[in-house]
């Protein structure tokens, strides 16, 4: 694979950059591979490149219906964090974090991981709680979260309005100076390339129409509209639609698909340094490095596959970002999308073996995949290479909504009394 | 914004005024006690999340406030009926699992041949 | 042509062409440029008005920084963005100058420059661009790690943007407005205005939309077509006075439909007042309009295509239709001698006009060999050198274009012509924006290279333009039909229209260095995209976010098929294949302001408040939010803060009293003769065994056997219960017990209301609570005996029919009043009178909190948190052994629900009296550990506690009550506080005062 | 008993002393009123009709109107009837003395209302709220709970300018504000 560096760039500029390969190469199917990985966003071209890399295993295709990265990885509002509340939750997003501070250079592609700072609102006394509980546990787990007053949440993000007249005062907010932003696209294709590298199959525009299982229920291969293709395992990554294609094995995860829109505004110099987010009032916002204000909407209420949402989501949010960013009424939508998320009862996600042999999955993320993505798929490539869960993964199984035994980020922010 | 027929206020109201209420027809146990740990994890959480005809129920909680049921595709988001709760599942005439009229994105966007 | 051949003293520009236009130069405005002052004619737009002065460079471009002047006249701009203030609150950034129309004293400056437009250190990115190619940040700024968000992100992003954003808060209002009708009609050209005549006949109730400041849509500039014998534009305005004169019609100008969203709902954005000269000040700036509409007509035109070819982006460089609209319309002419570089007969018509109106037309550059018979015709009639089978093969001028290349196809030999101005047509794309939202499917039509409509999901067709129906009378008979109903309109335009092309012009590639744009904002070029396709971005979606084409303010209304287009010939495969970039709403961008509209301030979300509020505030309260609510949070007096004042009410209720404001509690009425049978299902404790007269604490929860809500439920009749909830709760809970009732256990004859703010309460607590409120109450006696604790009754109260319950959440003698919420105030003050003079106190939410924890009472959502079963929280006892059903109980059951070492609630004190835990605090059995340490729970309440003299704290810890008498430890970040496990409950643990 | 009781507690409105402001709607606070809600099955309608003196409506989105007292189909089993006066219309009483099985619950406190009357009325409320406001739509007498900005409102249609708009207590000064904002649009 050729070597991105600023000489290549240099050296290319003075033969119009004919010179450059395809990033990745887009072979026919193999009629079988080692593992077949469906679904060709951020977290299954990750896994077939952690296969590769980390567990030999290189015999490996993604198949993507659509373009690589076409959905949640496209979609999403690029924020990256890990100051979670519960031991499982902190495990996986901050083993996350870590690898998003070395991709660039793991994967000799510039995902433009930009520690800028994500700061956590705290409107009341319910909110100071829940935040302490957190930055106290995130402390003794060796994340960094810290505590700031409304001068210093100022200070570090000027535009915020900290007035005491306030609908929703602001009494502090919760800092994790390492999270920030990537960009979506370079994770979807730094990873395609750097599997593609090692031998990955890369295969879009190939949907997965069926599951087909041997004698003893193990999984034997994938039909796909291009005809069938025979896999020793199977890991499902279909953010989106994995209710769908779990369906094709005959296994019922516990998911509700909902639209989660996103906007941007028109580009605009620089003028908001961070990530900043608010529970109380729904709104999270920072600024691209094409200059547009990203804005995140929530999730519309109902289960639909349409990847559109209502526009009352879209002025709800508005609403809030204006309360908290008065300047900023003047400011245009550019463009709004929706993208589908699956959301667990538990409001955590999914990694786990399956009542069907060889059939792993991945799924449930919510709103917080993009995040994950490194550290899920390096997780998840385990999960498949081995056959069972990384401790750092252990939590994450289906099992759990047997036994009861939740991770329940969202109850523990419960609404206050 | 959706427009929702309220079975009982007989006409279309705005998505506003209801709240979505989950996937319809899941009935409570009877004897919810005795159940096996499978069976109340099946009841409480699995779904059926389906891309396509979906069974589900609304409140027009500022509406009449009462519970009803829904027939949507949840590709197109049309609502092909909705009835009043306590009814079986109504059949949907004439309905493939998604229509294919509709676009989803995905389907508009470019493929990657 | 200078001003002041106009005779008037003005100067209205020396590119004003007098006798020519449908501005009335009478009324004039003044507005500055980059400091400098230009007088317009009421009407102009902002670009109108800049070029009647020959002022064509407007901007810079995005990346590379180049000069860039006015492209377009509509919305479509993607150069001439611009900063216009009206005064320092009222400045916008990112202003289409095409659409922006003047008013007085504008102050208007040109954007992403430095120092100035002429002179623009940025422009050095241009020089530099080999090394810029698409994409090029993806394969550098890797190394060092920290260098990317240190170093290069930052210069990357000081280098990028447009405008500034408003640095002041927004002082102007906005409006929302919902509205229905049977039919809207999305654009009022010719098509548009004649299927609202043919609605309108109908009955039908329509809006017509338009987002010019008039009607006319293309008969702007296109002077051939006549309707009914008039002049286009005579009859659309005739028509639309016609139209507005009906009651079933409301037309909206200055109007844009952004987003076609499901089931016919649109919405609009309306420019209300930031064309007038002086907005009244209780005029909105903008008023949304969200419109459900049975119906949907789309009448959008279409939008004409710029040529793609070397240096295509100078200043001067204007689409024809453009041109032919500031000349036709604004009566301003591009140029003095103008060339013309066209793959489509519109252009000429635009030449023709320019000539007629006196401008020198340096050529007619067509591409193609055989360009429509009439044009030509009239070209010759007119002495206009037509060059087919031409091209512009580059273009001169630094700030302003100077001369084009011209070379016949294939062919070297080249020849420099001299202009002031080059229009350019590559052909018109159907406006099919509003179709693709409504999720519609398109279709390729090979024959005219366009996207057209194809199959529609919403009940909505398109007509015009937008349509692919170009020639004037199939267009009206379209417009009639789509109206369903009749109109009597016939046009017709002197020429036909042939020709147009997509992609990349002669000279532009497919392998050369050239710059020819194809998304101007963006500076993307055809090579960009080339380099796109052979880096393996073989999906359209792929090439648009790795090109960033289309991607800019505009969204690709110019760029998008030509982007297209010369990916599919790099890929050699048919354009439908390639693929389309999805339309996504908006439209065109819409200010944040107008999606709020109303909700702002105090409109942004309701602050409840209580009978009692203003009483409070009177009383010096100082108020948090609790959900919508604002609540008393304590009471300062002179020189107190929260502390001292909370030490000093704690110690006052329990030693005196004190009076409460419990209005805000959630309050549903449980009436019917099956009331308490459902109760029993869904709270966990038994209610059948409850005395009319009588209340109980219940807890609820859901299946997962979770604590869901709590509250004290009193029994007023054997079919009527007052159930109360918690604050935030309120809401929810009725939820949830309605759907039960109506979908689990409808065969209950029970009915449910919430009361909440039928009544205020009035909680009086303390040893004194008795004699306090006892003058007030007539008709019940309310002695220790025969109103013993976890009473209650109905009576009278200050003559006022009022509930009264004998209970606690403090631990003391406690009563808490409940009165019809409008006597509120008088009750609260009667009590207060008394209670004052008894030495009692006003206490607020933070010394409840205080004192039920000195109780070791629960908060749910505080101590518990959604993960927590009744048994964690030591209530157990509330959970009936008995009851063989109820919400909750299987979920209670499972396995890691009822398994050893769940975390549960205790007591904790710090070995060091004065240290007060902080809440939220994590708790460990061994402090030395390293991290990541294994944490046990956390601290869910902790407070100085006056009555104990000392600190108290209460915690879910893992197998908390088998932990009682250890000593664990809460790392704090400076220090680490060592805590002894302990009960809950650290004050009157007899609980002997709750009886007296 | 002591003294103090004797003087009955003075009646304290949500909404007193404001009144609305623009030109093309008036918005005044309605005066007092006795409010029940009625929850009852469909055979019972008739006993407690008659207990009332007025028809209750069974036609969705209607009311009926007799002697003083109004009643609003709010759903299948619910109305809310009002009655003039500050609860000495005794609809409590009459529900009780109806003899049938329902419930019968005072929310006269609870609730407040706002007269929004004028040529621009229905443009008013239409700032919040997502009806259809047309006569043909929402004729007079036409009533049902809906949604105004971020409250839940009753919205009952007493004339074709003039509108009575019933509130919970704590979100009336949100609803007058509202209307105020609406009204000062209302002119369009």
């Amino acid at each position: 694979m050729r070597k991105y560096s600023v000489f290549a760039l240099a050296r290319e500029a003075l033969r119009a950059h004919k010179g450059w390969e395809a990033q990745w190469s887009s072979p026919e199917p193999r009629s079988s591979y080692d593992v077949i990985i469906v679904g060709g966003g951020g977290h299954g071209l990750g896994a077939a490149y952690y296969l590769a890399k980390e567990h030999g295993i290189t015999n490996v295709a993604v198949l993507e219906k659509g373009w690589l990265g076409g959905g949640n990885t496209g979609r999403n509002t690029t924020i990256i964090r890990s100051n979670y509340l519960y031991e499982e939750s902190m495990d996986i997003y901050e083993h996350s974090l870590k690898l998003w501070e070395g991709l660039s250079q793991d994967l000799n592609y510039n995902v433009m991981y930009s520690p800028r700072g994500v700061m956590m609102l705290s409107h009341n006394t319910h909110d100071m709680q829940s935040f302490k509980r957190h930055i106290n546990a995130n402390r003794l787990y060796g994340i960094d979260n810290e505590w700031l007053t409304p001068e210093q949440a100022k200070a570090y993000c000027p535009p915020l309005d900290i007035s005491k007249t306030a609908r929703y005062p602001i009494n502090g907010a919760a800092l994790q100076k390492r999270g920030g932003t990537a960009r979506h696209d370079a994770v979807a294709w730094g990873y395609a390339r750097a599997a593609s590298d090692r031998g990955v199959h890369i295969i879009q525009n190939t949907e997965v129409t069926g599951i087909r299982r041997g004698l003893n229920g193990e999984v034997t291969g994938v039909e796909t509209n291009r005809g069938f293709i025979g896999a020793k395992k199977i890991g499902v990554s279909a953010a989106g639609h994995s209710s769908v294609v779990m369906e094709m094995a005959g296994v019922r995860v516990p998911l509700h698909s909902n639209p989660l829109q996103a906007l941007v505004s028109e580009p605009l110099k620089p003028i908001f340094p961070c990530v900043v987010m608010s529970n109380t009032v729904h709104a999270y916002i920072s600024q691209s490095d094409k200059g547009e204000l990203v804005i995140g909407a929530g999730t519309d209420q109902y289960n639909s596959y349409s990847q559109t949402g209502g526009l009352q989501i879209i002025t709800h949010t508005l609403d809030a970002i204006c309360e908290l960013f008065p300047m900023f009424r003047r400011v245009k939508m550019m463009r709004q999308w929706g993208g589908i998320t699956d959301n667990t009862p538990d409001r955590s996600a999914i990694q786990s073996v399956t009542p069907v042999p060889g059939l792993f999955v991945n799924c449930g993320w919510g709103t917080g995949g993009f995040k994950a993505t490194p550290g899920s798929a390096n997780l998840f490539a385990h999960l498949i290479a081995k056959g069972e869960p990384h401790k750092l993964a252990a939590g994450l199984t289906l099992d759990r909504f047997r036994t009861g035994r939740l991770i329940d980020e969202a109850a523990a922010a419960a609404v206050a009394h | 914004m959706l427009l929702i027929h309220c079975p009982y206020c007989e006409e279309d109201r705005s998505e506003l005024e209801f709240r979505w209420a989950g996937e319809a027809h899941i009935a409570r146990p009877d004897a919810i006690a005795d159940i096996t740990d499978e069976e109340f994890a099946e009841y409480f959480f699995l779904r059926n999340n389906e891309k396509g005809l979906t069974y589900e129920r609304w409140r027009h909680i500022h509406g009449c406030g009462r519970f009803f049921n829904a027939a949507r595709d949840t590709v197109s988001d049309r609502f092909l009926m909705t009835y009043k709760a306590g009814l079986p599942k109504q059949p949907v005439p004439g309905v493939s699992a998604t229509e294919k009229t509709v676009e989803t994105y995905e389907q508009t966007e470019g493929d990657a041949r | 042509m200078s001003g002041s051949s106009h005779g008037s003293t003005k100067n209205l520009g020396a590119f004003r062409i007098k006798g020519v236009g449908r501005l009335t130069p009478a009324r004039t405005s003044r507005f500055s440029f980059d400091g400098k002052s230009y007088t317009a004619i009421e009407g102009d737009t902002v670009a109108s008005a800049l070029l009647a002065h020959g002022v064509h460079l407007v901007g810079r471009s995005f990346k590379y920084h180049r000069p860039r002047g006015v492209l377009s006249a509509g919305p479509e701009e993607p150069n001439a963005l611009l900063d216009v203030a009206r005064d320092s609150a009222r400045r916008q950034p990112n202003v289409r100058a095409t659409v922006q129309e003047v008013f007085d004293g504008a102050k208007i400056a040109s954007q992403n420059r430095w120092p100035s437009l002429a002179f623009d250190v940025g422009s050095v990115n241009n020089l530099l661009s080999p090394f810029f190619p698409a994409g090029f940040y993806y394969k550098t700024f890797k190394w060092p790690q920290e260098a990317w968000e240190k170093v290069y992100e930052p210069i990357i992003r000081r280098a990028a943007g447009l405008g500034v954003a408003p640095k002041e808060e927004d002082p102007d209002r906005y409006a929302n407005r919902f509205a229905h009708c049977d039919v809207l009609i999305a654009g009022a050209g010719l098509a548009g205005l004649t299927a609202a005549l043919s609605a309108a006949a109908t009955g039908a109730e329509v809006i017509l939309v338009d987002e010019q400041p008039e009607v006319g849509g293309a008969l702007h500039f296109d002077t051939s077509t006549t309707v009914d014998g008039k002049n286009g534009f005579e009859w659309a305005q005739e028509t639309a006075a016609k139209l507005a004169a009906m009651p079933n019609v409301r037309i909206l100008t200055r109007t844009t439909v952004f987003g076609y969203y499901n089931h016919g709902f649109l919405g609009l954005a309306e420019r209300v007042s930031d064309h007038l000269n002086r907005p009244g000040r209780e005029t909105p700036r903008e008023r949304l309009w969200q419109v459900r509409a049975k119906r949907v007509v789309l009448a959008a035109g279409a939008i004409e295509r710029h040529m793609v070819f070397p240096n295509n982006d100078r200043p001067g460089i204007l689409l024809a239709s453009a041109a032919r609209t500031f000349l036709n319309h604004y009566g301003v002419a591009v140029g003095r001698n103008v060339g013309v570089y066209t793959a489509h007969d519109s252009a000429y018509e635009a030449a023709f006009d320019l000539k007629r109106a006196g401008v020198s037309i340096a050529a007619i550059v067509d591409c193609r060999e055989r360009p429509g018979e009439a044009v030509l015709a009239e070209a010759r009639a007119l002495g206009i050198n037509v060059l087919t089978g031409h091209s512009v093969t580059d273009t001169s001028g630094r700030l302003r274009i100077k001369s084009m290349t011209v070379a016949r196809n294939g062919n070297m030999d080249i020849r420099k012509m001299p202009i002031d101005a080059l229009i350019v047509s590559a052909g018109w794309t159907p406006s099919v924006h509003l179709f693709s939202q409504s999720r519609g499917k398109l279709r390729w039509d090979e024959a005219s290279q366009r996207f057209l409509p194809d199959i529609y999901a919403q009940d909505c067709v398109s007509v015009g333009a937008c349509n692919g129906t170009d020639e004037a009378s199939s267009l009206v008979h379209e417009a009639i039909a789509a109206g369903g109903g009749a109109a009597s309109v016939s046009a017709e335009s002197r020429f036909g229209w042939s020709g147009g092309m997509i992609g990349a012009a002669e000279g532009a590639g497919p392998d050369t260095r050239v710059k020819a744009f194809v998304d101007f904002q963006h500076d993307v070029t055809a090579k960009d995209i080339r380099l796109a396709v052979r880096e393996g971005m073989h999906s359209i979606e792929h090439i648009k976010r790795f090109t960033t084409n289309g991607m800019a303010s505009d969204q690709g209304k110019l760029s998008n098929m030509h982007g297209l287009a010369i990916a599919a010939e790099m890929l050699d495969r048919p354009i439908p294949q390639v693929g389309l970039t999805t339309f996504r709403a908006p439209y065109t961008p819409v200010t944040y302001g107008t999606l709020v509209a109303h909700s702002r301030g105090e409109l942004f979300d309701p602050a409840r408040k209580t009978p009692m509020h203003d009483l409070e505030a009177a009383e010096g309260a100082e108020f948090e939010d609790v959900g919508n609510w604002k609540r008393a949070w304590y009471f300062p007096k002179r020189g107190e803060n929260l502390s001292s004042a909370v030490n000093r009410e704690c110690r006052t209720v329990r030693d005196v009293a004190g009076v409460f404001d419990a209005s805000t509690l959630g309050k549903i009425e449980v009436v019917g003769p099956d009331a308490a049978q459902f109760l029993n299902l869904l709270y966990t404790n038994a209610w059948d065994t409850l005395k009319p007269g009588k209340c109980r604490y219940g807890i609820m929860t859901r299946e997962d056997g979770f604590v869901y809500d709590d509250g004290v439920v009193g029994r007023l009749a054997e079919d009527r219960f007052h159930v109360t909830t918690t604050t935030g709760g309120a809401p929810r809970v009725l939820h949830h017990m309605e759907d039960y009732l109506q979908t689990e256990f409808p065969h209950l004859k029970v009915w449910l209301t919430s009361t909440t703010e039928q009544w205020a309460v009035i909680a009086v607590q303390g040893p004194k609570a008795r004699e306090i409120i006892q003058p007030f109450v007539d008709g019940l006696d309310i002695s220790r005996e025969a109103f013993p604790h976890m009473s209650v009754a109905e009576c009278t109260v200050m003559g006022v029919p009022a509930r009264l319950f004998r209970m606690s959440f403090t631990g003391e003698l406690g009563f808490e009043v409940n009165v019809p919420a409008d006597y509120g105030s008088a009750v609260w003050m009667a009590i207060w009178e008394r209670a004052k003079g008894m030495g009692a106190c006003l206490y607020g939410t933070e010394t409840m909190h205080v004192l039920r924890a000195e109780k070791g009472y629960i908060i749910v959502g505080q101590d518990t948190d959604g993960t927590v079963t009744p048994e964690d929280a030591g209530l157990g006892w509330a959970v009936s052994k008995k009851k063989t059903d109820f919400v909750g109980i299987r979920g209670l059951k499972r396995p890691d629900l009822v398994r050893d070492g769940r975390k549960q609630l205790v007591g904790l004190l710090t070995n060091r009296p004065s240290d007060v835990l902080e809440e939220g605090a994590q708790i460990v059995g061994d402090p030395n550990q390293p991290k990541p340490m294994t944490m046990l729970g956390h601290v869910t309440s902790a407070y100085w506690s006056e009555n104990c003299g000392r600190s108290i704290a209460m915690a879910l810890v893992a197998g908390g009550r088998s932990r009682i008498g250890q000593t664990l430890y809460v790392p704090m970040k400076d220090r680490t506080i060592a805590v002894e496990v302990t009960d809950t409950g650290f004050f009157d643990k007899e609980g002997g005062r709750i009886h007296g | 008993m002591a003294e103090v009781s004797s003087s009955k507690a003075a009646r304290t409105l949500a909404l007193s002393g404001i009144r609305g402001r623009a030109a093309s709607v008036s918005i005044i606070p309605a005066a007092p009123a006795e409010r029940v809600s009625l929850r009852a099955r469909p055979e019972d309608v008739t006993a407690l009709s008659s207990a009332l003196e007025l028809e209750l409506p069974t036609k969705p989105k209607t009311s009926a109107t007799n002697n003083m007292r109004t009643a609003l189909w709010l759903g299948p089993d619910e109305w809310l009837v009002i009655g003039d006066g500050e609860g000495e219309s005794g609809l409590m009483a009459a529900c009780a003395a109806s003899g049938v099985l329902c419930s019968a619950v005072d929310v006269s406190h609870r609730n407040t209302a706002i007269w929004v009357e004028g040529a621009g009325a229905a443009a008013a409320i239409n700032a919040g709220c997502p009806l259809d406001l047309s006569l043909k739509a929402f004729p007079v007498g036409a009533c049902t709970r809906t949604i105004f900005g971020k409250v839940e409102i009753v919205l009952l249609r007493t004339g074709e300018e003039s509108f009575r708009v019933e509130v919970w207590r704590s979100f009336s000064d949100y609803a007058y504000a509202l209307l105020a904002e609406g009204a000062l649009d209302a002119t369009f």
